[in-house]
């Protein structure tokens, strides 16, 4: 059977704590802009913490919703490529492949989530930083778009893993690293086509939503939706 | 006032004959702006993009302007010559060369822009379908391959229009020059001699093109605004952008076609051939489009406003009323406040009158393309994802130099070719203007010039 | 070869010529093949400008269209077909998008055709025995007979100037 | 980038970027990499413990073989070696059970910063120019060693001084060793953020000297008053953890989250309800709450007897503190006080605590006391056991508490009195971290001789003589025995995980060395040659307890606490918070602790409330070198690589200060300029500020970036503890400049107005 994978998150568990973030600089090679570029707009963030502010001093509410690539099933961002640099998986991703690249960034424009990051100048890693690179992970230099990949790199050698073994995938086997590092478990990732694991559960969940889902891109990522806390309920 | 035959051919062969100093002023400065442009793009090729002032979420803007603009630009001349050849405006005659040349150069400075704006632009030949072992091919879903081959019909398509009726008047030149200038001029003409069959064949050949070459004018800009449309982005994806594009590309197409005239016409002692008359009739064509550019920008807006989705009044809010108001409504004043009511009194329409609309037109046309693609990007559905947008002086001097280089190319150009197609006007010489057959021909001598319209009652300028 | 040729002021006296040349033809024994005329501009209406009329280059541009439009299918949907790559949810051979670049290669056709057509139909490029004289640029028109048999050289003369012609002129054409 | 991994970089771009293509590989158009050509790296998992802040979470550190370019005795040269590649929670540390912060993940970059001291080296210019020269391990070791002896030959004490933040286990056993055994006084743990005050509050409360424990998986209503439990203070991510199942951990029951602070912090942000209360007003606060619960008799066994015993009046149910009375301290309004204290009685299981601002409050104490009676008075669900608890301790001594008396502050202060001929220098920062009030900077400036071990110049250790620069923490052996954060016994422990990269040793090596060079009592008192094998003989012990690890043999034991990281306890053991509830006497009681909080600086001449918060990211400015975290965007205002001044919207409305003003705060001690944020998240009285920034010389990341909030506190302290009080200091703010003066660097940008206004059509 082949996977579909998928992520939900849960956003009455979310704390807005950002580890994810830091876990996917550092597990995909995400190179640091500097105070000038960020200043410029130019931060590369595979999956950002949104802040939402409502009402007022003294009855303000603020609400985090982490943002990623929704790996969509109909994606804007693929058919506009003209060179198939961004393109659809058979397990349900959306393939960025860097070096088909030409870096025309219609992707970035028709991704409706502006959740796709472009590599304005060449990336720098002040030795030794250089050393923290994870060699699993392509480095993308200038002119090249990039974006959440799932931790595909971590897919694929689980699937190679498992192969070996002559054994199917488990659930909860391997994970992102944005999901393993998320001490709330608001991030929970899984395949989609196994009916049992945790992440298809959750995305039947009464409380599941999918980000601009009117717009007909078919996210493979879930949200749910913040609970509410009715007074009495458990006593 | 008469012209003869001879006069003819001093008058359209003395640019290329003799050189001007103010030529050569002009040509240094133009090269300059252009040097100025290669200069900033060395840098930019060094650098990566990255020198511009793109960013997250604003990653198209004055590039993709700039070739939105030009390529509108572009629809100056094929189209316009097109129409008027087809309709047999007899009045075209001196128009058409000048007309066809903008086309061929602004396709050129509007395809060269993207080529440059990519992030890796030495691989811009994966664009191009070709076996090859790195397994590279272009995906026709995409909105930039269309554009591709849109765009490369349509230089080809505009190439061969401008250079079948310039034969007969490069043989005119290698026949009247000497020495390395002739053996240039005698492979440009390709060996023509003006036998009836030729002149036939020609004819037909140019009718043909005429009706070919419309479509691909229409489908060419139309594509092009498919990039934005083919989008979700709001105010972006709109079935109006086709037809909205295509008008807005011909309302500046005239106005640079009018601005062109005017100067060659001061500068190659036109005076003759670029009448008051001409200026005024492209002036009413002009008008027309300056009120359907109205019409669709009003339906365009209206529609969005009514509507009142979210996302789609984010971008509207934030052109109209908020940070891009001043450059929205100085694009209204440009586009329509100013021309109409130049080009609808007909005191007005003169030289001077439909230059300056013109060039006001140009500005204002500039402006729309950035405002069309700078808003909507920065105002996606996800607030917190929003963006500013400033350029830096590598994306100002580009967007100079692109003016620069469409100047050399047709200050060379005009030193090149006859800038009005000297047989089609000695054609309007003919008792029948040319066209309609007139059997039981009279004898008439001499033979003088007469352009068409009402006999010159000359404005002073 | 050489041509012997008068050049005519207006189109009316060039076709006089013409016409006397070919009545003459016979009796001079030079074929009516052999009648040059070269002008600057085109003379619609008169029958020896209109006598190569013909609607062929409509027909060729139609063809080269049609065979346009169909690499333009061939290139589209065979290489989708035999790469099949998804992107966006969209079919393999989307016939909306395809649609466009066989409607773009299509208009590429006829236009290239055209061109071919119009080169050979104008036999050009061609730079061998051009008949040229600058006053022809001058709205001068050239009668005149290519190669005439000497023989025939003094009625042809005759024949020339009484139709009008100023004095007649021989070019040999080799450059 | 090195060779190899660029090769297989190389290799896997496509992986990275693609997958396999559709259908039969020959029918791949893109250059894919085949499936048999991904070589995924090989990677080793060890054990290693996170020291980016005081929770001490368990550390899974991911390792692969790289190339990596280094120093070995003067030679440059590459070198194949084991690199740690990623930073996970280790999943026996009962404590983060596999999980890991954002600041945790950066320790990566700790070890391959940029900045770090790759070998010993020596001052050549004057104090504090930054001038160094490079010097050899031996002659280093020589030079202090001879200083040592002189000094000990020298009979006066306290000639030697440590300095260094506060730690726990071993290595805070072998300081004080070295230090007691050389006839120097203890010593000084300093952090600007000490918790001095809670852990003498929960002595006196519960008879534990220890920050708590919070189970709150099991709660169904959670009062915070003022901890950013989920961001910053305490064990955070043992706390987000219980914060996951409390949320959606449970079918049909999901807890209440209450939050009492007066500037939001990102844990506030997640709060149902968040009620802004005066600054050092908790404690009255929690004790109206109490006052309702207690005098409606809302629970049932309403006597926290030991706890209330801490709190005058509170037999005889709190009178002085009726709702009304209560709301015109706190300014929060008496039915929301009735109606918090029906929830909370109606509720399941409750809790509330106390940390971060209203502890730092010269009232602090008080506050502290009053949360801890209110949390003994609801906190009394039996069956799923009490939410607040505290760690078990560890059966051995092999885990070293630090003694709750000593606060950071005064004994900062006593150090800047005594003047000792020698300063030892361990990863703290007090010239950056301690108010210029304390003249802590002069201080040390008098000291003749400064030796550091810091990794880093910062602006401490800029003044030293020498300084030997330690191993990075994952390049040494280190254990640890988190305060807090586990409901079971737990101390671990973690041999390196890497070699070392440059050319530095540990300080405890170091230590131990300089020990046995002395001689004599010293030698005595530290008889391992190295830390490990101290390490060792503190664990060793354990192997009789009931625990994670059953081994025959001490040689099985060993090799098996370091593989899992640590030991944990079997037992949970009987809850130390439940003793609270019976009625033991307390060990000691709170004779009248100062109930009103004061200020420093008039109301009138400095109008608004002055709180310093801690970074998440940079903490108190310790992890301000680190790149990632610079860059990592604060989650409510989205500054990156920035310092700012949290406004109140409608303040700033009424004193012209917009988004990015540049605005002067000022207070009776001195003024800095930060750019503006105006928030809806703070009181209209009260501006907030973040710590980490403004190091005058902390690397080429953090210098010269932003103020320090932290310069301008006036030296209040929490009299019983005598520890910082940093909340309660007053400033004026005046805008200074337009946005261009100022430097804010915001993540989300596109925002105008904010928060966004609608236009209307």
């Amino acid at each position: 059977m082949s996977h579909k994978w998928g992520l939900v998150v849960d956003l009455d568990r979310c704390t807005g704590c950002e580890a994810c973030v830091v876990a996917c600089h550092s597990e995909n090679n995400i190179p640091t802009a500097g105070e000038d570029q960020a200043a410029r707009g130019r931060t590369i963030q595979w999956i950002r913490v949104e802040r939402t502010w409502e009402g007022d001093f003294p009855n303000p509410k603020v609400r985090f919703q982490p943002v990623l690539c929704q790996q969509c099933d109909a994606a804007p961002c693929e058919p506009v490529c003209p060179t198939y640099a961004s393109y659809h998986t058979e397990e349900g991703l959306n393939g960025q492949v860097y070096n088909r690249c030409i870096g025309t960034r219609f992707c970035a424009n028709a991704c409706p989530y502006t959740v796709r990051s472009f590599n304005f100048f060449n990336p720098k890693w002040e030795k030794p930083l250089n050393l923290q690179l994870n060699p699993d992970v392509s480095v993308r230099s200038v002119g090249i778009m990039e974006k959440c990949t799932f931790c595909v790199q971590r897919i694929k050698s689980a699937e190679i893993q498992a192969k070996a073994e002559r054994r199917e995938l488990k659930d909860g086997e391997f994970t992102t690293a944005c999901a393993q590092s998320c001490a709330s478990k608001a991030l929970v990732f899984g395949d989609l086509n196994d009916p049992n694991s945790e992440v298809a559960r959750m995305a039947n969940s009464d409380r599941a939503t999918k980000l601009l889902g009117d717009l007909g891109t078919k996210p493979n990522v879930t949200y749910l939706e913040r609970g509410n806390w009715q007074d009495g309920t458990n006593s | 006032m008469e012209r003869t035959a001879e006069q003819i051919e001093q008058d359209l062969l003395r640019p290329i004959f003799t050189t001007s100093s103010r030529y050569m002023i002009a040509v240094t400065l133009a090269s300059c702006m252009v040097l100025a442009g290669v200069c900033a793009l060395g840098y930019q090729l060094w650098e990566g993009i990255g020198v511009w002032g793109i960013n997250s979420p604003v990653f198209w803007a004055f590039d993709i302007t700039n070739f939105v603009f030009w390529i509108g630009i572009s629809h100056a001349g094929t189209l316009i010559s097109a129409i008027l050849r087809l309709c047999n405006a007899a009045w075209r005659r001196p128009v058409t060369r000048c007309a066809e040349a903008i086309t061929v150069f602004s396709i050129l400075i509007g395809a060269a822009v993207p080529l440059f704006h990519v992030g890796r632009p030495w691989l811009d030949f994966w664009m191009i379908p070709y076996p090859s072992e790195r397994g590279i091919w272009p995906n026709f879903r995409s909105p930039l391959a269309w554009d591709f081959f849109a765009i490369s019909t349509y230089f080809t398509g505009s190439v061969t229009f401008l250079y079948l009726p310039t034969i007969p008047d490069f043989a005119a030149v290698r026949d009247n020059a000497k020495g390395l200038r002739k053996k240039i001029y005698g492979l440009l003409a390709l060996g023509w001699q003006g036998t009836p069959r030729q002149w036939q064949r020609l004819e037909i050949a140019m009718h043909i093109m005429a009706i070919a070459i419309v479509p691909v004018a229409v489908s060419v800009h139309t594509i092009v605004s498919w990039d934005f449309s083919m989008t979700l982005v709001p105010m972006w994806h709109s079935t109006i952008f086709g037809p909205y594009f295509v008008i807005g590309a011909i309302f500046s197409g005239i106005a640079a076609l009018i601005l062109t005239m005017a100067l060659l016409r001061k500068f190659l002692h036109l005076e003759e051939y670029l009448r008051p008359l001409h200026f005024n009739n492209l002036g009413k064509l002009l008008l027309t489009t300056s009120l359907l550019w109205f019409y669709f920008t009003f339906a365009e807006r209206l529609t969005t406003w009514y509507g009142n989705s979210p996302s789609e009044m984010d971008v509207f809010w934030s052109s109209i009323r908020q940070n891009f108001a001043p450059i929205f409504w100085t694009m209204v004043v440009c586009n329509f406040v100013i021309p109409v009511p130049i080009l609808s009194v007909k005191k007005f329409r003169t030289i001077t009158g439909t230059a300056i609309a013109s060039s006001t037109i140009i500005i204002g046309m500039w402006l729309e393309r950035f405002l069309i693609i700078v808003p909507a990007l920065d105002h996606k559905y996800l607030r917190f994802a929003w963006g500013t947008y400033r350029p830096t002086w590598v994306e100002d001097t580009l967007m100079a130099s692109s003016f620069g280089m469409m100047a050399l190319l047709y200050l060379l150009f005009s030193k090149a070719v006859p800038m009005i197609s000297i047989w089609e006007l000695k054609v309007g010489l003919q008792p029948h203007g040319g066209g309609v057959i007139t059997t039981a021909p009279t004898k008439r001598k001499p033979r003088g010039l007469v352009l068409e319209g009402p006999l010159p009652t000359d404005v002073p300028e | 070869m050489k041509v012997v040729y008068a050049l005519f002021a207006d189109p009316e006296s060039a076709q006089h010529a013409v016409d006397a040349l070919h009545s003459a033809s016979a009796d001079l024994k030079f074929s009516e093949q052999k009648i040059v005329i070269v002008s600057g501009e085109p003379h619609e209406g008169y029958d020896f400008a209109d006598s190569h009329l013909t609607n062929l280059p409509y027909v060729w541009a139609v063809l080269g269209a049609a065979a346009g439009g169909l690499c333009g299918y061939l290139l589209t949907t065979l290489s989708q077909k035999s790469y099949p790559i998804f992107t966006g949810g969209m079919p393999i051979t989307p016939p909306w998008t395809n649609g466009i670049i066989i409607y773009e290669l299509t208009m590429l056709g006829a236009i290239v055709t055209t061109l071919i057509t119009l080169l050979r139909g104008a036999r050009l490029p061609n730079f061998k025995g051009l008949i040229k004289d600058p006053e022809i640029w001058l709205g001068k028109i050239l009668v005149g007979v290519a190669d005439p048999p000497d023989a025939a050289r003094a009625q042809l003369e005759t024949c020339l100037l009484r139709a009008g012609g100023a004095q007649v002129r021989e070019t040999s054409t080799t450059h | 980038m090195e060779r190899r991994n660029f090769l297989k970089i190389s290799a896997l771009t496509g992986v990275a970027a693609t997958l396999d293509a559709c259908h039969a590989p020959d029918k791949q158009l893109i250059r894919f990499v085949q499936e048999e050509y991904l070589v995924p790296g090989i990677a080793t998992i060890k054990p290693g413990i996170c020291t980016l802040c005081s929770a001490g979470c368990g550390l899974e550190v991911r390792v692969m073989q790289g190339d990596a370019e280094v120093v070995r005795n003067g030679q440059t040269g590459i070198i194949k070696m084991g690199l740690a590649k990623k930073l996970e929670g280790n999943p026996r540390s009962p404590v983060n059970k596999g999980k890991l912060c954002a600041r945790g993940q950066a320790g990566l970059q700790v070890l391959y910063n940029p900045d770090r001291i790759t070998h010993p080296i020596k001052r050549t210019g004057a104090r504090g120019s930054g001038e160094f020269q490079e010097i050899s391990w031996d002659d280093a070791i020589k030079e202090i060693s001879s200083h040592l002896s002189t000094l000990q030959t020298s009979k006066s004490t306290n000639v030697l001084a440590f300095l260094a933040r506060p730690l726990r286990g071993q290595r805070r056993e072998l300081i004080e060793k070295f230090l007691k055994s050389f006839g120097a006084p203890h010593a000084v743990w300093y952090e600007p953020f000490d918790e001095a005050v809670l852990r003498q509050a929960n002595l006196l409360s519960f008879g534990h000297a220890a920050l708590p424990t919070l189970n709150l998986g099991q709660a169904d209503y959670v009062i915070s008053f003022g901890a950013d439990f989920l961001g910053t203070w305490n064990s955070p991510v043992s706390q987000s953890i219980g914060y996951g199942v409390m949320r959606q951990g449970w079918a049909g029951r999901r807890a209440k989250f209450v939050q009492v602070e007066s500037r939001m912090s990102q844990t506030g942000a997640n709060a149902d309800e968040w009620i802004a209360c005066r600054p050092g007003t908790e404690g009255a606060l929690a004790l109206g709450i109490a006052h309702v619960i207690l005098s409606e008799k809302l629970t049932p066994h309403a006597t926290a007897s030991r706890t209330g015993a801490q709190i005058a009046g509170w037999a005889a149910g709190l009178p002085e503190y009726a709702p009304q009375e209560v709301e015109k301290q706190t300014g929060v309004s008496a039915t929301v006080i009735t109606r918090l204290a029906h929830e909370i009685a109606r509720s399941g299981s409750a809790t509330a605590f106390i940390g971060g601002a209203p502890l730092a409050q010269t009232n602090g104490l008080f506050n502290a006391l009053a949360v801890n009676a209110l949390e003994s008075l609801v906190d009394t669900n039996h069956e799923t056991g009490p939410i607040l608890s505290f760690t078990p301790d560890v059966p051995t001594n092999v885990a070293v508490k630090p003694d709750p008396s000593q606060s950071g502050l005064a004994s900062l202060a006593a150090l800047a009195k005594s003047t000792p001929q020698m300063l030892l220098l361990y990863d703290a920062n007090p010239i950056y971290s301690a108010p210029a009030a304390t003249k802590i900077r002069e201080a040390i400036a008098k000291i003749p001789y400064i030796v550091s071990f810091g990794s880093f110049i910062d602006e401490t250790s800029a003044q030293a003589d020498l300084i030997l620069p330690d191993n990075a923490p994952l390049e040494q052996w280190l254990d640890g025995e988190p305060e807090s954060g586990s409901t079971q016994a737990f101390v671990s422990v973690a041999p390196p995980a890497v070699a070392p990269l440059h050319n530095t040793r540990p300080m405890t090596d170091v230590l131990l060395g300089l020990a046995h060079q002395l001689g004599g009592e010293v030698a005595k008192a530290l008889l391992w040659t190295s830390f490990d094998a101290m390490l060792k003989a503190a664990f060793i012990p354990l192997r009789t307890h009931a625990g994670s690890i059953n081994a025959k043999t001490d040689d099985e034991f060993w090799p098996a606490v370091q593989k899992d990281g640590g030991w944990v306890g079997a037992s949970t053991g009987v809850s130390p918070a439940a003793q609270a509830h019976s009625g033991a006497a307390p060990s000691k009681t709170a004779s009248d602790v100062k109930r009103e909080p004061e200020f420093a600086g008039s109301a009138s001449d400095f109008p608004f409330y002055f709180q310093p918060y801690v970074s998440p990211s940079l903490g108190d400015g310790s992890t301000a070198n680190l790149p990632w975290m610079q860059e990592l965007p604060d989650v409510l205002t989205t500054a990156m690589w920035s310092s700012w001044v949290e406004i109140n919207q409608k303040t700033g409305t009424r004193l012209g200060i917009q988004q990015g003003d540049l605005v002067e705060i000022q207070s009776a001690q001195g003024s800095l300029r930060v750019p503006a944020v105006l928030s809806p998240g703070i009181a209209p009285d009260l501006v907030a500020m973040p710590t980490g920034q403004g190091h005058e010389d902390f690397g080429r990341f953090a210098s010269e970036r932003g103020a320090n909030p932290l310069a301008i506190l006036a030296p209040v302290t929490e009299e019983s503890t005598g520890s910082l009080a940093w909340a309660a200091t007053r400033v004026k703010i005046t805008r200074v400049g337009g946005p261009e003066q100022a430097k804010l660097v915001l993540f989300s940008g596109g925002l105008s107005g904010f928060p966004h206004e609608e236009e209307s059509r």
